[in-house]
């Protein structure tokens, strides 16, 4: 069953619900144990509340299941802000920006939404850029769907797609794979991410918001930040129509 | 990190574990559960016998994948607190004691009659009938099939993964991923499962074979 | 719990969810179709005198057998390509669920024609058929009836299987199940439903397979 | 230490039965009575019924229809005197059944031990005893499969034995056997019926018949056609069919 | 139309052929002429190398030592040479091996067509003809398991000669029979004698030898010992071991 904050704090341990593979929100590492931006916040946040912190790594689809079913108590999870999400979790303040971004061969010449007919793009199923992607390619493309970050990037690795959806950190990792291949193509658009809680629940989405504003007040935050994602944190948005971060 | 070192190998054998473990757990479920499906199937007691009969039908008629999904999202709606270890544990459960009590139930009746009238005639029970005399009989024939079963649920524990498990398929995707060598990866996955299955299926093999030595005397 | 079943999200993807079971139904047939192919010419190898080729049929059948399907389809999908063999998602479902499955079969069918009196063989040779014809118009039906039952019911697993096609993007049931999932946020329902789909595919195969039965193996024995 | 048959009681009783197999009627209102210590040999042509008859004895069969007493206690379909009675009776098979999978001792010992209870040791000594009644106590711990034909029978009349039963039913006993394992086990029983044990014996071979039985009986297409003792029956018997029936076996023999 | 036996052409020709099973000596220089039309009946204890005999003649069985020359073909381990003989030698198996899945008339006509390319409406004008010679025509659209035993193996014959074979092998051909289906096979085979075909028959039944055969050949641990006709070698056995087998093979008949 759902549990209160009242109640975590008496358990002692919050269950976070997180990414496990994709680095570097939120993953596990080679010797087993989650880290990543998205774990960070989350450890702060535990030491905030002074419980325990419990991770429970969910594929992509999973999270918003998991959230609204009860499994887990919060989800810092990646999630990118969208009305759409918003009308079955309560967002907090965004705390992370994202930029979705389409990634191709340097070789081919993609300058434009038209450029991409006829081509296969792979993307991970039910993420930001599943949508941006299917959004600006309509029928014109084919977009395929794959489990997660991990195989579309394999599949363009691969040759199965001439083109993949992504975040900033797409391109990092494409480097890595074959440097001087791959460069980012065209921005989509630029989304940020909020701390996902049930809807309806007040308790938890004003103790995250403070949460947040503590750690942007006295520099934790930025601190995670450059050792995550290589720079500094962006301005975030005080609001984002249609998506608000507190109960009304 | 563009090799495969010890932490990548250690990862895929953390994931290994987990292999290991979920397969022990749904053949230990599927076994006690399978144990009950096969007797009632060959029970006097025809609604039963027809209710299990639809059981095992259901959960050999729906993928393993689904069954999984099914109890992961469905145990939750029905107002229980689970995790993935629960759901787990019930899919692996329902899934391997359809197949199981399906296989004990060919061999519960291919034990001849003429053993459980014997029993009869001697004015044993229910219970000791079938605890000693059916029984005993009916799980060494089955033994080729169930072994055959297990390697088949050890495979089937790589779809795990879709609920949150990191066992060996998803642990070599993820180094896949970290390394860019799927070639590499997935051939050491494969190995891995091969080195665990294939002795089980050589084991199943040659118990069958003996069998039907005994079988053609 | 404030969560309401809802399924009417599911029912008006219905269309969807019925080309996929479709494409599932496609791939599935396919794939039993170039198994069973894989499987009665992997048999004939395997009785064939060349111990190379005897020796290639029995590794293939063990390594497939002896490893997830799941990491099947995902060499051939991201490694193969390393090696220059590249299949579309649709392809690559179809070849690993020929190879899963043919393996599978020859061992079946490896089984019904051991099970072949030989002096089934012999008349065969001593009316003058070839080797090859004796296996062809001699062997084959009978073994094949004999192994009737276990060759369908590992053909009804093979069609199972093919779910997991998902993982490489292919497009079948359970890959428009997750899209629909993904834009609905309804997994239960959405997984429900295609459980369900999934059981009446398999028992419409049941019923072919029953009907090809009565068809192509009635013929009395004692 | 042999006993006269006690004249005045029936131990088992067989009043009007009728016996279906679907829409086949294969028990024509059977009347038997045997007394306590008393011998029966039945025969009779194949699919006459004869299996069927001592089968529903202790309830391997139910029956449609008339009654059935054993030792006091009225066969219903309730396992209260389905139990009572298959305690009281013991069976031998055609094909021996033995349990494979279990010592001959321990196929002995395992019905005390199972439904009366008894403790191991003394199931055991029990199974012993009987054991060497049959003289195959030095076969205690070999498996069935390691045991010829008429041993195998033997056992499985000293595994009846060990429950202590009133009465038993043979079904031909001997059928399954090469001709040269016949005769011990013929002998096994011929011992048997001279210590005083009730008797049913489904059997062709009629020198044990001749020598054992107080009634010899023949059935024909579900019915009793015809019984006597046994020289009246071989000499004189009154029915065309048991004469037919007679001159066949006996031409064999 | 009774044929003479011709002579001078020996159809089937063996010349010293040995045969080992492993190292299992199976047959020890076996020598054996058998002219066009001749009847041989090969007989000998179980064991004594009958089978392996023929089935070294169409090379079911290869030999190691020796030759074996049929209709002028030497048989060697190619395939020219084996499909050769096998189109011109029909053999009929005591298990009759019919194929169960084809009717009576696709067994007779599947040779033929596939050996011989022949086209089916001939093929099938063939089979029915032959069916017609072991008069069993009316059995055509039945299959295998729908006929008697004495029946199949009529079928078998006519499989064989609808390959129009110049000899023709059995091994027991009745053998596998029960009594009553004996003599309709043995008949069919009596015809065919007296049709002048070749025959080679494994047969304990000495009638049909007496009745045909041009030749007994008595065979024990894999030699010939004795051979002649039927008159004189039932009468008057040159050996011992011959003598000892009739003695047991007509004390049975
Ligand atoms: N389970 C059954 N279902 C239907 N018919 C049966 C069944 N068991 C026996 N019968 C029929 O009942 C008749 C009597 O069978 P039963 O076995 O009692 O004969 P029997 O006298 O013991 O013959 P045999 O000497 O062959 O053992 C036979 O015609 C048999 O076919
Ligand atoms: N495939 C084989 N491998 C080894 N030994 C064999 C094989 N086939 C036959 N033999 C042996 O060769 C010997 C001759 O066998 P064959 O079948 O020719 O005897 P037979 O005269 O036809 O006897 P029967 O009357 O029993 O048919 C026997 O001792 C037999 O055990
Ligand atoms: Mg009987
Ligand atoms: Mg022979």
């Amino acid at each position: 069953q759902a549990a209160t904050v009242d109640e975590v704090k008496a358990r002692g341990k919050i269950v976070v619900g997180i990414q496990g593979d994709n680095r570097p929100w939120g993953f596990v590492n080679s010797s087993g144990v989650q880290d990543g931006y998205d774990a960070d916040i989350a450890k702060l946040f535990g030491k905030d509340l002074g419980v325990e912190v419990e991770f429970a790594p969910l594929a992509v689809a999973n999270r918003i299941p998991a959230l609204v079913s009860g499994k887990v108590d919060i989800l810092f999870a990646t999630m990118a802000m969208t009305e759409e999400r918003a009308k079955s979790i309560q967002y907090s303040k965004p705390y992370a920006a994202n930029t979705i971004s389409l990634y191709g061969p340097k070789e081919k010449k993609i300058v434009a939404v038209a450029d991409l007919a006829g081509l296969e793009i792979g993307v991970p199923r039910s993420s930001s850029q599943d949508k941006a992607v299917t959004d600006a390619v309509a029928t014109t493309a084919t977009v395929r769907r794959f489990d997660d970050d991990a195989a579309a990037i394999q599949a363009m690795l691969s040759g199965q797609v001439q083109a993949v959806g992504g975040n900033q950190f797409y391109m990092q990792r494409l480097d890595e794979a074959k440097a001087d291949t791959y460069e980012r193509k065209i921005d989509f658009l630029t989304t940020f991410n909020g701390v996902g809680t049930r809807l309806g629940e007040k308790d938890w989405n004003e103790t995250v918001n403070k949460f947040l504003d503590k750690i942007m007040s006295d520099g934790e935050h930025a601190k995670v930040y450059e050792k995550w994602m290589g720079m500094k944190p962006p301005a975030f948005p005080e609001s984002i129509p249609n998506i608000p971060f507190t109960v009304k | 990190m563009n090799i495969i070192g010890p932490n990548e190998i250690l990862f895929l054998l953390q994931g290994l574990k987990w292999t290991i473990l979920l397969s022990a757990i749904g053949f230990v479920g599927g076994g006690v559960f399978g144990l009950l499906v096969a007797l009632a199937r060959t029970s006097n007691w025809k609604s039963l016998r027809r209710t299990t009969a639809g059981y095992i039908s259901v959960f050999q008629g729906t993928p393993l994948l689904m069954q999984l999904f099914v109890v992961y999202y469905g145990i939750t709606l029905i107002g229980m607190e689970v995790d993935a270890w629960v759901a787990v544990t019930i899919a692996l459960t329902l899934h391997a004691s359809a197949y199981l009590g399906e296989i004990w139930r060919g061999a519960i009746q291919a034990v001849p009659k003429g053993q459980s009238e014997a029993a009869n005639a001697l004015g044993l029970h229910y219970v000791s009938r079938t605890k000693d005399i059916i029984l005993p009989q009916a799980l060494r024939l089955s033994l080729p099939a169930t072994v055959g079963f297990l390697v088949q649920l050890i495979k089937g524990t790589s779809l795990a993964a879709i609920v949150g498990f990191i066992e060996l398929a998803r642990a070599g995707q993820i180094v896949s991923n970290q390394t860019y060598k799927p070639l590499l990866v997935f051939g050491i996955v494969g190995a891995v499962y091969f080195v665990i299955c294939w002795p089980l299926s050589l084991y199943g093999a040659r118990l069958e074979n003996r069998l039907a030595a005994a079988a053609a005397r | 719990m404030d969560y309401k079943l809802d399924f009417s999200v599911v029912f008006d993807e219905m269309p969807d969810l019925l080309l996929g079971a479709l494409a599932t139904l496609g791939l599935a047939l396919a794939g039993m179709t170039l198994a069973l192919i894989i499987g009665i010419l992997g048999v004939a190898a395997r009785k064939s005198r060349f111990c190379v080729l005897r020796g290639l049929v029995i590794g293939f059948v063990e390594i497939v057998r002896n490893t997830p399907f799941l990491v099947q389809i995902f060499f051939i999908f991201f490694a193969l390509p390393m090696l220059g063999l590249r299949f579309n998602p649709t392809v690559t479902a179809i070849i690993a669920l020929a190879v899963n499955g043919g393996a599978y079969a020859i061992e079946i069918i490896r089984g019904g024609v051991d099970n072949i009196q030989k002096g089934q063989i012999e008349a065969g040779l001593a009316l003058g058929l070839h080797k090859a014809q004796v296996f062809r118009l001699i062997v084959l039906k009978p073994a094949l009836r004999s192994i009737y039952p276990s060759l369908t019911s590992q053909f009804i697993m093979l069609t199972l299987t093919s779910s997991v096609c998902t993982s490489i993007a292919a497009y079948e049931l359970t890959s428009v199940a997750q899209i629909i999932e993904s834009d609905t946020f309804r997994s239960f329902e959405v997984y429900f439903t295609i459980t369900i789909m999934y059981l009446i595919i398999s028992w419409m195969m049941m019923s072919m397979f029953a009907l090809i039965n009565r068809h192509y193996f009635s013929y009395p024995v004692r | 230490m042999p006993q006269t048959p006690n004249i005045d009681t029936p131990l088992i009783a067989m009043e009007g039965v009728e016996k279906w197999y679907g829409t086949f009627h294969a028990l024509k209102s059977i009347n038997l009575m045997v007394r306590k210590g008393e011998k029966i040999v039945l025969c009779g042509p194949s699919g006459s019924g004869k299996s069927t008859l001592i089968r529903c004895i202790n309830h391997l069969e139910p029956f449609e229809e008339g009654r059935i007493v054993v030792d006091g206690t009225a066969l219903d379909d309730s396992s209260r005197t389905i139990d009572a009675v298959r305690r009281e009776v013991g069976m031998v098979f055609q094909s021996f059944n033995l349990f494979p999978h279990m010592t001959v001792l321990e196929n002995c010992a395992l019905a005390p031990m199972r439904v009366r209870g008894t403790k191991k040791a003394e199931a055991e000594s029990i199974a012993r005893k009987y054991l060497e009644r049959v003289r195959i106590q030095d076969q205690a711990d070999k498996y069935p499969a390691q045991l010829s034909g008429g041993q195998q029978q033997r056992v499985a009349i000293a595994r009846a034995l060990c429950m202590e039963p009133k009465a038993m039913l043979f079904d031909e006993p001997t059928s399954a056997l090469d001709p040269e394992m016949v005769k011990e086990v013929l002998d096994t029983m011929i011992g048997l019926a001279r210590d005083g044990m009730t008797m049913i014996c489904v059997t062709h071979e009629m020198g044990f018949a001749r020598q054992v039985a107080d009634r010899v009986i023949f059935m024909a297409s579900g019915e009793i056609i015809e019984e006597g003792e046994p020289e009246v029956f071989f000499r004189n018997p009154a029915h065309a069919r048991t004469r037919a029936f007679l001159g066949e076996i006996l031409a064999h023999h």
